[in-house]
């Protein structure tokens, strides 16, 4: 029996999942919308709730210093940011996956500077794609908890040892109250399990070096290692979401679809919006249009064949992307285009950046994507919701 | 060198001290020749030799380990006894 | 603000509802007006977006009628309750709009029973009464929980007369 | 440890071997098997990028016989701090029961300049660690340019003397007093030439209970250019021109002079002219020109003056 | 500037306007408004991120009559050090005539954490610029989480008192001490209560001619939790109770104490118990606790031993 | 005339056009193997042959953050960086494009840590992709310098003002001394022209805000604006490619073709590699492969459009990244597909990671590459080089 | 608000003191009321307010700017003739 | 070594060749062996790739036969010079290796010219005795050029000294 339902923003979910995992360690920095999470960890540290070493440290930089350096010395260790503080902490993201470190680190997605603004885009996730880190999306606040139980169980993987970033939209999520069914404590314990260190730091019996330079030699290695932990963290997802259902009933996969199967036109959307896409679709549904919509829960590693095989058929997808990189496209967009390139038809694709810095999308948005595509009208990128 | 199947994850490595079987030796120009009827075995040149090259056995001063010894000239500078002279490798 | 929507997702939630609660996305500042939205839904609620056309407006603060822009977006048949000394029909004119207007004097109330002015869980009370959305005992409930442990027990009792007579004085 | 004669001392276990490539005679290993002499319980080391770490950990080589981690360049301290938070918490838990001491080595770059932030955040946070900076006054593992520790008046790759240019003009930051100002248990200043001064410092610095501090000064003959066999002479000399004066400051506030500075303060050994100093370095050749004169005056003037600062504190 | 009257003042050009978004009450425009006026050369501005700078620039509005600029928060010192920068070149090339002052604005989680390398390292370089911490010793614009700056005891989020933690454990950094150790041209701590001290300080910092530091204490109504009517009035009380001693510090060694922390130091009027800065304010309400009574001892031992030092310092 | 030819290396180049130019100010931290530009420039304000303020920073988030403020001032401000200097600035990339000051960076592209590594990759500028900046690569040294040249003008533009990096591959190229054709400094001089700022900070008569915070309102419109601003920079990167080929006889273009006209396989390459991949198409021509290779030089704005038109007809393109983004693609390989995608027969796209950390690429490599093209060999990512 | 098409580049604003505009008086509860017979013309309660609300015309106290003041009640405090009551709003 | 590359470079430039010459990638540390690359053509140089196979290899320091490997990848018509004290016979010998070998022992030169083991562009006089890729008057050329206004006009002489030497020595 599951204790009762809880009313909870996103943040202290996360923060209550933490608590309920007791992690070892804890290093983060204050930025917002973040900040509730570190606040109600730090409630927990201080009456005695946790046995986490807490760790304020100075700035985001130290933060994710802190918290790979403690992993490696064999502790498991969380942390959470957004925004700047990714931003801030970028050098160290190559290196803690490159250290394999399984550290879990919670962003509360927040548009990036310039200009400043404390409002969700995926600026933030977004740079950190290429850096070899496990990247979960939730669309509610129900699933940025249930990631956060989840994660640990993927990066700790004895064949994965890489850190995990889960995401959840900013205010949207983390400052809003949703309902959520936790689950009881000792049921998180059980699943997440105690942590176990490979070549921990602190076992001076056996010194390990952590951290040495490679020449040519080597470095291409070293990566080609976490191609491999990649390639096995997508099988550790799928099997470690089974399992998570067993435990709570709720089932998630890498790619989560949504009317899918006989849809027309499809959109690929992360996070939060993925919610109200299907409310859009539900109603084109009523109207008539075999829309559907989709979000790559795992989106690193890149669930190349499962989304190829979601596009096939379609005439339309479109690509909704929280971010630009600035002269060219989204994200999101050409990797779906590689994807499909294994299709023997591929479908008409469509770029459509929106949210940025906090720019709300609504149901009738994302209706319109869809008229788009059915009409003809879609551009290759399009800029949805920007006011010109 | 270490083939792919046999490197830990992580850029780690578990054979600490490994370094000793780089031997910095061939980076030498000079070498110390050691004087042992000069030498008290005060063992500052041990305490003072960078690449950890003096050899001690039983708290005695027992010779310069070649393998790694790159010549600075170090010992030889603070021997209290002049015991050590620098000469051409 | 935040406080009374909390409490009223809370009480949702445990009468079996669906909520999606938040704040005003932007920086807080002690002393600036802000603004915080709830959708309650017996079903999931997927949307989440922002609300441009709410059902019902509570006004916290009234000195703010006239000042900001209360009933935009308001939806056809919603209706604006707000802690108010006036006449729902006083409170008409003032809005200069043709809308459905409940009122209670919540600070006087709260200034009353608690001796501060502290509209925020009073004007729930009277949001039981206008609107079904959740019950007042379920409410009563959710507050004596809520505050039990953190405020004394004769607060809290001061807090429920607060929210029993806003209940039974709201116009 | 602090009373140690080097016949005990050789018997400790070698935590850092040879096999590492910093240049020949280089004063950074000198420093740091004097460092690690100063405690008897295992030990975590951490490295900033520099020479030191560059040198010592060439995969799949590594010199390190104890526990070691880099992470990267300005986050010394911090990489230190995280191992021993992960200490601090596995202890408390009962997972870990044997004492440990934590220390990190990093360059006067990753000190003065680029780690500063990191290291005192970690020292305002109290952590039970100890940072050692190899003050070799430079960013030598790029090729010797300017960092906030250079000398006033040396010659580097990014400020180097010419035409208009005396090399660096501006003074180097007093870090030392720096860290003392962070009111942390222990924070000194050492030199490889006084090995004894330098373990019982570090000796001090490992059982402090808290955070400490200790710079080093770490002559570096390819940067400094002289003759490799002089290193631990030029370090002496730092001291005696009272460059480098060699002190320690408990809690913040109780500072004393130590060893050959002692000496001098109380009369009892010449403070040699700053001349002296650059008259044995290459990089401060071009003082010796003319028009360089009253700079080098300027020099002078500033040591004497913080040299008298410190004679004071250590009065107070 | 420093010796004019508030008539004389008030004709000053408005620098700073209404119409900003700092909570009702907050002292960092009093502060800011006063410093401003310490110079009559133009000045540009920068901010480092934090409640000043969001609520005097919310695009498309601003409250800057002067030039203004802001790049992120961990950097206000680098980015005031490029506009001087670019101020020498186009000074030195006869591209801009005027005389120009340069001056940031930081939180006290811009100055004493995220922002402390930049400031250090702009201090170093010899930028003729003036870094002024709005010290209200807590990451404010966040939600009122622990910095360096943040006084032992205080509950913060991230700091909060519990059922086994009596807030901040920690004593803050003595960050005035830090940059004075810098050696720089002039380094003061500031209260917005004393604008005759305030504004004569803010003038020998712009006057210097080289970098100077301000430290000025700058109560939050919001985040220690006191009516905003009272921030004057807790500025000074700080000042009374001997945790925000008012001194200055020339070239790192000459320290000398001022206006009420003058007298004090001087018997000339009587020192505050730190209980009297605890009961004025929320954020220490717990401490009243019987079980925090030996740490609350063990601050008062610490101010006392700082002040001590101070004095001492200001006699050398 | 031009004055005679020098054997000089890369970052010596780039620094001798840097003197030519003579900047108003520069602020930059050594890493290596961009330190020889500082070094060099350094002798040059050391000697007074330039009016720059020299600022040596501590921090390389200190370095962009000085020349950002000192660009926005009103100085023409360069600076250059690599690999961790890079990572280690990330915070103020898309700041220093979101306030719209067009100052150059060089690269002298170098592996991103960990582990720590200082060959050459592109793993910096690639984390760049994102910020808003323009980016040139170049082939050679002599490119280095001449783009060292160009970038101004581009940057600088009336309606472009946006920040350029001039990327050149680490010790390949930073520190080998090739032969070059250096334009007298006069000539530089006309050709750069006086740098005149847009709403400089200095003018105190006209006091301006830079760097305010945008809410929902406004921040995507602030970014739309670097949108157009890109776009305007690809017209004008063409514009000022002609004009310097007029004063050196040396022709660029935003994507550069060897052989490409006639030919049926492809590779698509950036830096350095693209000599060594021309001397390879050499090779197969010779052999009878009909085989060509391209660099888009103007990486950023990403040249879609010109990319598209070279892919047309092609029976096989080698897309070759010297970066990985772990867990999905190279970052060139999506990007070129998307711009394929307009084409009515999209060509066999595989990817090849290549030379990451350092290793090496060489003719045969190359070589291998179109044989296993022809041969039908490719898989989709292909990791050369890297011994297992 | 500002159109797209007026918006400078880079985020800036050449509108320097453009947040007069932007009216703080609505975050009052409390508002001051001087009392002109005490007020000696001072200028405390100048210096201190940190929304620059205090009207001075001629050297002298000239009322409060409503558009602006949040009512913190700083001017009353630190008035030495209490000449400035708060009073709500 | 990193000059005499450089000087190698700089002549063949003023020679009317195209070069790509550089250092072993990696940290420099003082005293570690190291190495360095030059090509030299007719024509542009497009491969920027290392060298596997060099026409010649070039030894500046002779302590270092028989510790480092030194003809690996040397091309079949390929050639060694070294700074060597023996005669060819003796270097092939030592190298153990049945390549055409060039001895000349500029470090004895240079010593004697020079009153310093600069063996740096002594060894340059000899390369252009047993290659043609530059010529010794270009060679001359660019050495004083180079160091003219660094170097002292008599400190010049003795390095063309040396060179000369090395030119006719070299067997
Ligand atoms: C963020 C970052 N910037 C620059 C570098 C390049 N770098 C590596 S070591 C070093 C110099 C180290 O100087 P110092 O700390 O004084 O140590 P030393 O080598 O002199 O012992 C530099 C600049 C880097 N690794 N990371
Ligand atoms: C790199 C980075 N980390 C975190 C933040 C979030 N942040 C913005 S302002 C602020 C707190 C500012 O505190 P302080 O400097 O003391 O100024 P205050 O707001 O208290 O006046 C923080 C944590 C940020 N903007 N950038
Ligand atoms: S010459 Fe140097 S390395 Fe060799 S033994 Fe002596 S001190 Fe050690
Ligand atoms: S320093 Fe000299 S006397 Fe002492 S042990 Fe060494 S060789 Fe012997
Ligand atoms: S450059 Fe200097 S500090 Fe670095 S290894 Fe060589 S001698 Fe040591
Ligand atoms: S939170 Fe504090 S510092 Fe920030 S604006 Fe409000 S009163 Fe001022
Ligand atoms: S109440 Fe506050 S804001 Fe209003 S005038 Fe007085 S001091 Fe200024
Ligand atoms: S402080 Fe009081 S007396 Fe002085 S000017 Fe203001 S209102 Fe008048
Ligand atoms: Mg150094
Ligand atoms: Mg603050």
């Amino acid at each position: 029996m599951s204790p009762k339902d809880m009313a909870i923003n996103g943040d202290s979910a996360v923060a209550f999942a933490w608590k309920q995992i007791d992690p070892d360690v804890c290093a983060a920095y204050p930025i917002t919308p973040q900040t509730i999470i570190v606040e109600r960890f730090s409630d927990y540290v201080a009456d005695g709730e946790v046995h986490t070493e807490f760790v304020c440290v100075e700035s985001e930089h130290s933060a994710l210093t802190v918290c790979t350096a403690s992993q490696s010395a064999g502790a498991r260790t969380f942390t959470a940011t957004a925004s700047q503080g990714l931003a801030y902490m970028w050098e160290m993201l190559p290196i803690t996956s490159a250290m394999r470190t399984p550290l879990i680190m919670a962003v509360a997605n927040r548009a990036v500077s310039g200009p400043i603004n404390i409002n969700n885009d995926h600026g933030d996730v977004m740079a950190a794609r290429d850096c070899g880190w496990i990247s979960l999306f939730s669309e509610n606040v129900q699933e940025a908890y249930d990631m956060s139980i989840i994660a640990p169980r993927i990066a700790e993987h004895w064949d994965v040892q890489l850190p995990c970033l889960v995401n959840l939209d900013g205010f949207i999520l983390t400052h809003a109250i949703e309902r959520i069914s936790p689950l009881e404590t000792h049921t998180v314990k059980e699943f997440v399990g105690e942590y176990k260190a490979r070549y921990p730091l602190l076992d001076h019996r056996n010194p390990v070096s952590h951290g040495l330079m490679d020449g040519p030699d080597f470095y291409y290695q070293h990566k080609y290692q976490l191609v491999e932990a990649m390639a096995k963290a997508a099988q550790v997802a799928e099997e470690v979401f089974k399992e998570f259902a067993e435990i709570s009933g709720r089932e998630y996969h890498s790619v989560e679809r949504y009317l899918c199967d006989d849809a027309e036109y499809i959109a690929i959307v992360l996070g939060s919006s993925f919610g109200t896409a299907k409310a859009a679709v539900d109603k084109l549904r009523a109207e008539g249009v075999k829309a559907g919509c989709a979000m790559p829960r795992v989106y690193r590693p890149f669930p190349e064949k499962m989304l190829a095989e979601l596009m096939k058929g379609k005439k339309g997808v479109a690509v909704m992307d929280k971010h630009l990189s600035i002269g060219a496209y989204g994200p999101l967009y050409p990797e779906m285009i590689a994807a499909a390139l294994d299709l023997e038809v591929i479908p008409g694709m469509y770029n459509y950046i929106y949210g940025l810095g906090g720019v709300d999308v609504t149901v009738d948005h994302i209706k319109s994507i869809f008229e788009d595509m059915v009409e003809g009208r879609s551009e290759k990128v399009n800029f949805l919701g920007v006011k010109l | 060198m270490v083939e792919y199947k046999d490197m830990l994850i992580g850029g780690r490595t578990d054979k600490p001290g490994s370094a000793e079987g780089f031997k910095t030796g061939d980076w030498r120009s000079f070498v110390p020749v050691v004087d042992m009827d000069k030498c008290i075995d005060c063992l500052t040149c041990w305490v003072y030799c960078p690449d950890d090259s003096i050899i001690i056995k039983d708290d005695k001063m027992a010779g310069i380990k070649l393998s790694h010894c790159k010549g600075c000239g170090i010992c030889a500078s603070v021997c209290p006894k002049k015991a050590i002279a620098m000469v051409e490798d | 603000m935040v406080t009374a929507n909390e409490i009223l997702a809370e009480t949702a939630i445990s009468s079996g509802k669906y909520v999606k609660a938040f704040p005003e996305f932007g920086p807080e500042r002690m002393g600036a007006p802000i603004r915080a939205f709830t959708r309650i839904s017996e079903h999931p609620i997927k949307v989440h977006s922002q609300v441009y056309e709410p059902d019902i407006v509570v006004v916290l603060d009234g000195t703010l009628v006239g000042k900001v822009d209360i009933v935009g977006g308001l939806k056809k048949n919603g209706f604006v309750l707000a802690n108010y000394a006036g006449t729902p029909k006083e409170l008409q004119k003032a809005l200069g709009a043709d809308v459905e207007c409940h009122t209670v004097d919540a600070t006087a109330i709260s200034m009353e029973e608690m001796g501060k002015p502290m509209a925020n869980t009073a004007i729930l009370g009277a949001l039981t009464k206008v609107s079904p959305m959740v019950t007042y005992s379920a409410l009563e409930d959710q507050i004596t929980s809520k505050f039990s442990g953190k405020l004394s027990d004769k607060m809290i009792v001061k807090n429920l007369t607060a929210l029993k007579r806003a209940y039974e004085e709201v116009q | 440890m602090s009373t140690m004669s080097l016949k005990d001392l050789n018997k400790l276990p070698v935590r850092l071997t040879s096999g590492h490539r910093l240049c020949a005679g280089c004063a950074e290993s000198i420093i740091a098997r004097q460092i690690l002499m100063g405690t008897e319980h295992p030990v975590a080391v951490s490295s900033s990028t520099g020479c030191f770490e560059v040198s010592t950990t060439i995969f799949p080589y590594t010199s390190w016989n104890t526990p070691w981690i880099h992470t990267a360049f300005g986050n010394g301290a911090a990489t230190c701090a995280g191992v021993e938070a992960a200490y601090q918490s596995l202890k408390r838990q009962g997972k870990i029961t044997e004492e440990m001491r934590f220390v990190n080595f990093a360059g006067d770059g990753a000190t003065y300049d680029i780690g500063l932030q990191a290291l005192s955040g970690a020292m305002e946070r109290g952590h039970h660690m100890m940072f050692v900076c190899l003050n070799n006054e430079a960013y030598m593992n790029t090729g010797i340019q300017r960092s906030g520790a250079t000398g006033t008046g040396a010659s580097t790759t990014t400020s180097p003397a010419g035409a208009i240019s005396p090399g660096k003009k501006e003074f180097p930051k007093d870090m030392t007093l720096v860290m003392a100002a962070h009111n942390i248990p222990f924070a000194a200043q050492v030199s490889p030439h006084n090995w004894r001064d330098l373990i019982s410092k570090a000796n001090k610095g490992f059982e402090c209970g808290g955070p400490s501090f200790i710079n080093a000064i770490s002559p570096c003959p390819r940067g400094w250019r002289f003759p490799s066999e002089q290193t631990v002479a030029i370090a002496k000399l730092a001291v005696e021109c009272c460059v480098w004066p060699l002190y320690e400051v408990e809690h913040g506030t109780e500072f004393t002079l130590t060893a050959e500075s002692k000496r001098i303060a109380d009369g009892k050994a010449e403070k040699r002219p700053v001349t002296d100093w650059f008259d044995a370095q290459g990089r401060y050749k071009h003082l010796r020109q003319e028009k360089w004169e009253p700079f080098v005056e300027s020099i002078q003037e500033e040591v004497d003056r913080r040299w008298d600062r410190l004679q004071k504190l250590c009065s107070l």
